[in-house]
């Protein structure tokens, strides 16, 4: 049954008692063209575009507990494409497309809201740097404007302006970013999929690959051994664990992500809000909340969990940005694990291993990315060649010296 | 005025009735008494709505009396100290108190928004997935706005937190969470044996469900046996007793987060004092006693205002003395909730009728009933009946159906478990059919759960099982064994059955009040296929309120597995998470805000600087002068021209003291250095310095930096501002994980040294008013890259650096750092003469644009040696830190973006850092960027702005044009390319 | 989390900065051929086991010295630290 | 007693004007907490050579008759001192010689066994005392200074917020004394001020000589 206002007023008549389940709910088949591992926004997106672009149907989502349970139900929803580099610019670009007409593709409101992002600097230094990254968004067609100071506070009145350490000089606004709601992006795609006959199957982990003279023959799971043609891994921060039983060793340390939101008040923050001079950023839910994060904790980590360390850091942050908060409170925190590759940039590439397609490294940035890494992802599956804009991210930049190294920092990943 | 309380009882409770308080909510005056809540105290007066919910903006009174607060939220305090959602059960009343109800419109009696009731039909969970998605663009516009204007409850403070905060540490044997009778017992048993205990409580009071009910221990009433514990607890020279100080995480290592409400209880800190303060508790064992929280039932009008927990109405009665309404009804499955007939016929309240769900009760429970109560076994209540107010119950009896007026019903479906910080490393839990609840199974290291978090129901029970914890926890960690020890005490009958959901009735039923989640939701959710209890949660927003379903959760788990048919631990049980009770963002960050937010590095001339007007710039961690504004100067460009120009014709100085410095010594040293640098220092001769430049492993430039030999087995490094950290921490990684075997010894000695830079033509000159008779500045005892340790001002060590950043004659003096500003103040003296200037950040940055020297803006982690130029420097005769990988194809490639100047073809036309390079005529695309400008600054020299940028293939096109490309600064300047260095490029100025 | 330094004691770990899998003390020849495959290998790939790791901390605001902690990365928990000096070099650690 | 550290050119602290002396915070009953600024005295660090550790042990032994810690201690003689501040390395101290014949005595003594530098302009030493000290460091830094755990003799180096220190107990008053680098002095003295508040604090410019 499609969604609409009208639909819902009609099932309202019958108290909503005949609405059909999102997804289906059905068991393994011995074998599919393609089994993607890893039920997260991008292994459902990316059959959702197998099915729908490339029209490859026989397709299985493989989810160890439930779908969006890992990091792309636990993201603090920030859409965006403000990047530097032209390894990554015109791919988050091509995902802020298809987010601009994701609700209609999926008939599934995934709020996307283009409500602003904010980078805030605080030195000549950083806004040379902001601007260096906001040409060259332009020269790739992407909107970016360089705010002054003046400009920030009638935006956001309430930041601190008279006793700052790191006085707010002006930001870097990208006004097309904003926020998408995370678990809707995942329930609408897995429901799209779905409708084209992608089986999504819960409760299902993929314990090892099988393969048999370098080619791969299907996944060993929970649930038993299912045959497959190609398999594609989109496992975030559990790639490692499950590429290790193909021989694969990655450019992937997991770590853990932490984020919080606050007990809903009235909304008055309406843009996202990077502080520019410590880890924090900030954006205010439809609901209410106030959710925000700030650095990883840096350590490696598989427990979806992480310490008071971050979380002080954050809130001292945030309590320098904006004092108003300060008697707010954190409602809940929790952690994510992310896989953080050693330039901070996302890989999707084929592997040593034929059939075996990889879409991994998305750090603590990969939720933005979910619609043109889907679209890439599959592209790539079905073709055998990268999407053209996601020719930067193959495995073997380390080898040839091409990382994409937003910050600048080198292969440690827990400064990307 | 204490008339008005006419809720509250004669006699009894634990309120002061000598120490009236006046408080007033939503602007009307009342007043309550020391020791009550504000939710007590509302309801002495009579006053049951309390709140409205988010979603349907329903009437809501108080359900609990306690943290698992879902309806009654208040705005408390006024302006910047307004805290929204604030439960009024869990704030202490104090005089003047003014809390304000929230989310309604335009007040709290008539809210409009209550409309939303009536649309309830299109608005099941998650309506807002289906719909507002056509046509697009008025998301943004309509949809979301309307949404925004009706999220949220409370509304933010109005400005900055004028309060103070704190964190702390607080270490222990063993850590007791909860005063409730465990905890009691546990910290009484763990206090005895010599453990360092500590004893946090929430509460203001210790006592938990002791100050509620009406039991005995050893004789003595239960609330006065826990206040002789309390008092012996208070003589144990290890124990430390935590009032106001709420357990809210466990976090990894026996590290746990505690929120101390310092002066909550006040109407504003006193001097001095902080409002809350965050605990990092470092605990070697811990015992969770944290009880118990009782559990609703879902029944139509089961959220009007007068439905309250049966153990909460208890709490009202014994803790507090406030009757919660004069008739009562009782609704329960549980033999506890019995208790609460008793208590309130005891206090002289009507008790209309009882009616459990049981077909049978236990003769003990059923002696439990006053006399005129009728008492309804196997039967339910079908509606709560009423508008604002509860108007009586609708029963369905083995009798047949029929009404019964009251105005208050007590509920109670059992009791959960309080183990939320057991489960935060993701320990597991069980059901327990005894408890018809879950109980934890495992905890995180060294925690054991106590008492009711347990499951233990009983009073003889959780003291037993306290004590046990105690003296366990301390004999394990080696202290001595207390024995066992018998509590007499009640076992009171704790007997539960399932009780979930009473079908039938016309009004919702909810699950998670705040929320407004119906149970006709949580179908709702099983039926599109959100099965898991996570998507049910996500889907409806069950448990994701500001009570994070205290109460609701395990009701809809309940409810889904009888629906399904299934146990409920197969519907799963969703995760627990810190904080254990909303924190204050606040109390986390602490002190650390504003100004304090982080340390402020300061040079060693800075008050000498301030003393001269000098305007300061943040440089990472540090404070630095900027520039020195002399009268009359309007605006920086002009100063920043002074002070170059000063500097290039006569002398000026600069404290350059915020350089990494690090004395590298052994007799290993020039090897460890050749290993960690591009170039070779093991042959740099001694009393001389060399540039150098470090790679990280991957070949990109890491930092770079002079460093001089000042013995065969000692070098004095410098680093890069920025860098100085991270360099140091690289050194030792390098030396001891890499090359242990290498004899050197590292430290930093960047806060020894105060450095001046002194530069100019008169540089000389000026240093010879400043250097002690017999220090020989002479370019033959001195030459450019000399070192040379010094004495000057009388007396005082130096190291004297003839290094040169801005291209002129020019030493770095470096004295200790305490006489810094001395060394400022002399240079004053020497140099006046020359008309001396000191110069800021600025200036500096200028003249080293102008040499063409590298600096942040090119060693932006993905340059290489080659492409600033440096290629030459790279030793091929040894091993060192990214020097193989350095040579991958890409780095070595040719078309890279490599160093350049770049100066503007218009005289005047102002360079921007950050604009992008592209050919003259080329359309402003991706594809034709061809590099950045890093670097800019005004000549005053050559009158003209210049940069410096990376370019591609920069180095093979000097003196074809590039437009600088600046869109979001509106620029677009066409520039020639022209050697990186601007002035003097054979270097005579050094020399003179 | 809590990190028993050999030489100061238990510490928080805020006083400590991780770099990473401790393999990276093995840094390869850079003499020989290969060496700029070994290098690749080295600085990028990693084990990343859900398990014990161990990894290198440095006790920045303690006694500055690089540790060898091993952890369990589903846990948290800490196996054993010692002082990265005191480690047998050359491969000890594939 | 201290000799003048230099007859010619005034040293700095770079506190001035921001540990000021007097009574601050909570002004009833005696003051929880004394805070004052050591006056300059002659520091350095010592590094033990590879191999020579016991040389240097020795060496101490032999030129201050000190037994140098091995673990984080101070012990301390007449007017030197030396802490712990990591493997093979101390932080020397000494109120009765100058920087330059402190350093010289050092090296005198230590021979080729260790690597000496000169701190004594790189660190700025505050001493904390009286009843409310461990209350005041609960809220300073990381470490359990409860007397079962640290006491006089013992030196650590921690985090106090976001700075780095090195501190010691000298005595039960209790009285400590933390070094910090001088660059972060001004807002360590913030902080310990901020941290005494509460308390009651006394600042004074000449602080009692060490018991
Ligand atoms: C706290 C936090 C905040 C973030 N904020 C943002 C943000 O604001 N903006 C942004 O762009 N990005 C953000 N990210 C990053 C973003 O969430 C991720 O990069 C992105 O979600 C990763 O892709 P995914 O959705 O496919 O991953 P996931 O949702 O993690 O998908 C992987 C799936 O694989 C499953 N799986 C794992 N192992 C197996 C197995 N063996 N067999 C079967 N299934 C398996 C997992 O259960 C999981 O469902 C954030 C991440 C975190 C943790
Ligand atoms: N018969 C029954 O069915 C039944 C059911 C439930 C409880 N009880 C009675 O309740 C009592 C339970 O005793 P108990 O000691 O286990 O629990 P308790 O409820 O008496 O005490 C728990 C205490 O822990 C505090 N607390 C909770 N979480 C905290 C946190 N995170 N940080 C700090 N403090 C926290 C609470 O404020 C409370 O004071 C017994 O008397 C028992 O008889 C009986
Ligand atoms: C954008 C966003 C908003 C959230 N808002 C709420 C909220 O209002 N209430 C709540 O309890 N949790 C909220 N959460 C947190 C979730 O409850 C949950 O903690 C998170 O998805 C991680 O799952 P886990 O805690 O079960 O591991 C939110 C999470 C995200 C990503
Ligand atoms: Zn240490």
């Amino acid at each position: 049954m499609r969604y609409s206002a009208l639909s819902l007023a009609w099932n309202a008549l019958s108290g909503h008692t005949r609405w059909q389940p999102a997804w289906r709910d059905p068991a393994p088949k011995p074998y599919y063209d393609v089994v993607i591992c890893g039920g997260g926004g991008h292994g459902l997106a990316t059959a959702h575009y197998l099915a729908k672009v490339h029209g490859i149907t026989r397709v299985a989502v493989l989810e160890k507990s439930w779908i969006g349970s890992g990091n792309a139900g636990r993201n603090t929803t920030i859409i965006r494409s403000n990047y530097l580099l032209p390894e990554n610019v015109p791919f988050y670009e091509w995902s802020m497309k298809l987010w601009e007409g994701l609700e209609q593709d999926l008939n599934f409101n995934t709020m996307v809201s283009q409500r602003g992002v904010l980078n805030l600097y605080h030195s000549d230094a950083q806004r040379d740097a902001y601007a260096r990254r906001g040409n060259a968004m332009r020269l790739h067609g992407v909107d970016a404007e360089l705010i002054d100071r003046h400009a920030v506070r009638r935006m956001l009145p309430f930041l601190d302006f008279d006793n700052e350490r790191f006085p707010i000089q002006g930001g870097l606004l990208q006004r097309r970013g904003g926020t998408a709601r995370h678990d809707a992006v995942v329930w609408g795609y897995a429901r799209a999929a779905d409708s084209r006959g992608v089986d999504i199957i819960q409760n299902c982990e993929v314990t090892a690959i099988r393969s048999r003279n370098g080619r791969v023959e299907g996944v060993e799971t929970t649930r038993g051994f299912i045959g497959a043609d190609r398999v594609a891994l989109a496992l975030a921060g559990s790639t490692s664990l499950v590429a290790t039983s193909a021989g694969l060793r990655l450019p992937i340390e997991s770590h853990v992500l932490q984020a919080f939101v606050s007990e809903g008040i009235k909304p008055f923050i309406d843009t996202v809000v990077t502080f520019g001079a410590g880890h924090f950023y900030i954006s205010q839910s439809d609901k209410g909340g106030l959710v925000f994060g700030g650095d990883i904790d840096g350590f490696n980590s598989y427990a979806q969990r992480g310490g008071l360390p971050v979380i002080e850091d954050v809130c001292e942050a945030g309590m320098a940005l904006m004092p108003r908060i300060g008697r707010v409170r954190v409602l809940r925190t929790w952690g994510g694990v992310v896989d953080m590759s050693m330039d901070g940039s996302p890989i999707i590439d084929t592997t040593p291993v034929r059939g075996l397609y990889l879409n991994t490294g998305w750090n603590y940035g990969g939720f933005k990315a979910t619609p043109a890494s889907g679209w890439c992802f599959a592209h790539l599956i079905a073709t055998g060649e990268p999407h053209g804009t996601a020719r930067g991210f193959r495995l073997d930049r380390f080898a040839t010296g091409r990382p994409a190294d937003e910050k600048g920092v080198g292969a440690q990943p827990n400064l990307h | 005025m204490t008339r008005s309380q006419a809720f509250r009882l004669a006699a009894g409770g634990f309120v002061d009735r000598a120490r009236p308080l006046r408080f007033t909510f939503d602007g009307r005056p009342m007043t309550g008494y020391a020791g009550d809540t504000l939710a007590s105290a509302l309801l002495a007066n009579g006053v049951r709505l309390l709140g409205r919910s988010f979603k349907y903006h329903r009437p809501r009174g108080l359900l609990s009396a306690g943290p698992e607060e879902p309806n009654a939220l208040v705005e408390l305090r006024k302006g910047a100290r307004r805290e929204p959602n604030t439960k009024a059960t869990t704030v202490e009343l104090f005089d003047g108190l003014e809390a304000a109800s929230q989310n309604r419109w335009p007040s709290l009696r008539l809210d409009l928004l209550s409309l939303n009731s009536a649309l309830a039909p299109l608005l099941p969970a998650g309506f807002y997935y289906k719909t507002f998605m056509w046509p697009r663009a008025l998301w943004e516009r309509l949809y979301e706005p309307v949404i925004r204007r009706a999220a949220g409850l409370g509304r933010a403070a109005d400005g900055h937190d004028p309060d103070h905060y704190e964190q702390a540490y607080a270490f222990c044997d063993v850590l007791v969470v909860g005063a409730g009778p465990a905890g009691l017992a546990a910290a009484l048993a763990a206090g005895r044996a010599g453990a360092r205990v500590i004893l946090c409580e929430e509460d203001a009071r210790l006592g938990g469900r002791l100050l509620s009910e009406d039991l005995e221990i050893d004789g003595l009433p239960a609330h006065v046996w826990a206040e002789e514990a309390v008092r012996e607890l208070s003589g144990l020279a290890g124990v430390r007793i935590m009032p106001r100080t709420a357990v809210f995480g466990v976090f990894d290592g026996g590290t746990y987060g505690a929120l101390e409400r310092v002066t909550d209880h006040l109407p504003v800190p006193p001097a001095f004092a902080v409002r809350q303060r965050l605990w990092r508790i470092v605990a070697r064992r811990t015992i969770l006693a944290s009880g118990a929280i009782e559990r609703p039932v879902a029944f139509a009008g089961n959220d009007r205002p007068g439905v309250m927990l049966a153990g909460a109405v208890r709490t009202y009665l014994n803790r507090f003395a406030v009757a919660p309404g004069r008739r009562l009804v009782l609704f329960t499955s549980s033999d506890d909730g019995w208790r609460t007939a008793a208590a309130a016929a005891r206090a002289g309240m009507e008790v209309a009728a009882i009616v459990d769900a049981r077909a049978a009760v236990p003769p003990a429970v059923m002696a439990l009933a006053p006399r005129g109560a009728t008492v309804h076994l196997d039967a339910r209540v079908r509606e709560a009946l009423g508008g604002r107010a509860l108007a009586g119950v609708a029963l369905e009896a083995q009798t047949g159906r029929q009404r019964i007026a009251a105005d208050l019903l007590a509920v109670s479906g059992g009791w959960n478990p309080n183990f939320a910080l057991a489960s935060h490393h993701g320990a597991r839990a069980e059901w327990c059919p005894h408890l018809v609840g879950f109980a934890p199974s495992g905890a995180p290291d060294g925690m054991v759960v106590a008492g009711a978090a347990r499951g233990m129901l009983s009073l003889a029970r959780c003291l037993a099982d306290g004590w046990d914890a105690g003296a366990t926890g301390s004999e394990t960690l080696g202290f001595r064994p207390v024995g066992a020890r018998a509590f007499s005490a009640e076992d009171e009958p704790s007997g539960v059955s399932a009780l979930w959901h009473v079908k039938g009735g016309r009004a919702k039923a909810f699950v998670d009040l705040q929320n407004d989640v119906t149970v006709s939701d949580v179908l709702l959710a099983e039926r599109e296929g959100y099965r898991s209890a996570e998507h049910l949660k996500r889907y409806t927003t069950l448990g994701m309120a500001t009570d994070q379903g205290k109460t609701g959760n395990v009701l809809a788990l309940g409810i889904l597995a009888e629906t399904r048919g299934a146990p409920v631990p197969s519907v799963g049980i969703t995760r627990f998470r810190p904080p254990a009770v909303p924190v204050a963002i606040g109390a986390l960050a602490g002190r650390h805000r504003g100004r304090e937010f982080r340390p402020t590095r300061l040079t060693p001339t800075h008050a000498w600087a301030q003393s001269r007007g000098a305007v300061f710039v943040e440089a990472g961690p540090w404070l630095r002068a900027q520039y020195y504004p002399m009268p009359g100067e309007t605006d920086w460009l002009e100063t920043v021209g002074r002070e170059v120009l000063t500097v290039r014709r006569s002398v000026g100085f600069c404290d350059v003291s915020t350089l990494g410095k690090i004395d590298v010594q052994g007799p290993d040293a020039g090897l460890f250095l050749d290993r960690l640098y591009i170039n070779t220092f093991s042959t740099l001769p001694v009393g001389r310095a060399r540039y150098g430049i470090m790679l990280r492993e991957d070949g990109f430039v890491m930092d770079d930096g002079t460093t001089a030999r000042l013995a065969p087995d000692r070098y004095y490094v410098t680093t890069t501002t920025a860098n100085a950290v991270r360099v140091f921490q690289h050194m030792q990684f390098c030396h001891q994980v890499l090359w242990p075997d290498l004899d050197v010894q590292l430290v930093s000695v960047s806060d020894q040294w105060a450095k001046l830079s002194v530069a100019g033509p008169k540089a000389r000159e000026t240093l010879r008013g400043v250097v002690d008779a017999g220090s020989d500045l002479s370019s033959e005892a001195l030459p450019h890259m000399g070192v040379a340790e010094i004495s000057v001002m009388d007396g005082i060590a130096a190291r004297i650096f003839r290094l040169s950043f801005s291209g002129e004659l020019a030493f770095e003096v470096a004295v200790p750092a305490g006489y810094g500003a001395a060394l400022a103040a002399r240079l004053m003296q020497a140099g006046a003469a020359f008309g001396i200037t000191p110069y800021g950040t600025e200036a500096l940055g200028v003249m080293r644009i102008e040499k063409g020297h590298i600096g942040g803006n090119e060693i932006d982690g993905r340059t290489t040696a080659a492409d600033l130029g440096l290629a030459r420097m790279m030793s091929r005769k040894k091993d060192f830190i990214g020097r193989v990988l350095a040579e991958r194809p890409a780095l070595t490639a040719p078309g890279r973006m490599q160093l350049v100047g770049l100066r503007p073809l218009a005289a005047g036309a102002r360079l921007r850092a950050g604009a992008h390079f592209l050919a003259p005529g080329a359309p402003a695309h991706a594809g034709n960027d061809e590099g950045v400008m890093t670097s800019v600054a005004f000549s005053p020299l050559i009158g003209s702005w210049i940069g410096l940028g990376l370019l591609k293939s920069g180095p093979s096109r000097l003196g074809q044009r590039v437009r600088a490309y600046d869109p979001v600064r509106g620029g677009d300047v066409e520039v020639e390319v022209v050697q990186p260095c601007f002035l003097d490029p054979s270097g005579e100025r050094l020399h003179v | 989390m809590r990190i028993e330094c050999p030489y100061c004691g238990s510490r928080d770990s805020r006083e400590f900065t991780v770099l990473g899998d401790a393999r990276l003390a093995d840094r390869p020849d850079a003499a020989g051929p290969g060496a700029l495959g070994r290098f690749v290998a080295y600085l990028h790939e990693r084990d990343n086991p859900a398990g014990l790791h161990p990894e290198l901390w440095y006790h920045g605001a303690g006694c500055q010295s690089w540790l060898i902690v091993t952890r369990d990365t589903r846990t948290h928990r800490i196996q054993k630290v010692e002082a990265a000096r005191d480690l047998p070099r050359e491969g000890a650690l594939r | 007693m201290s000799e003048p550290m230099s007859p010619a050119a005034p040293e700095s602290s770079g506190l001035e004007g921001r540990l000021v002396p007097g009574r601050h915070g909570n002004a009833s009953g005696p003051a929880g907490v004394t805070l004052h600024l050591c006056p300059p005295r002659a520091l350095a660090s010592v590094m033990a050579r590879r191999g020579a550790l016991e040389a240097a042990v020795r060496g101490v032994k032999a030129g201050f008759g000190l037994d140098l810690p091995s673990a984080p201690r101070r012990v301390a003689a007449d007017a030197t001192a030396f802490a712990w501040s990591g493997p093979g390395q101390w932080l020397a101290m000494t109120t009765g010689q100058t920087p330059g014949a402190f350093e010289q005595a050092l090296r005198k003594a230590l021979g080729a066994s260790a690597s000496v530098v000169d701190q004594s302009g790189g660190r700025l030493i505050l001493r904390l005392a009286g009843p409310a000290a461990r209350a005041v460091l609960a809220k300073t830094i990381p470490l359990d200074v409860h007397p079962r755990a640290f006491g006089p003799g013992d030196a650590a180096s921690t985090l106090a917020g976001h700075i780095g220190v090195q501190l010691w107990q000298l005595d039960e008053a209790p009285t400590y004394e933390i070094a910090v680098m001088r660059s972060y002095a001004a807002s360590l003295a913030q902080f310990l001020l901020d941290n005494s508040v509460e308390f009651g604090v006394e600042v004074s410019g000449a602080p009692p000589q060490p018991p």
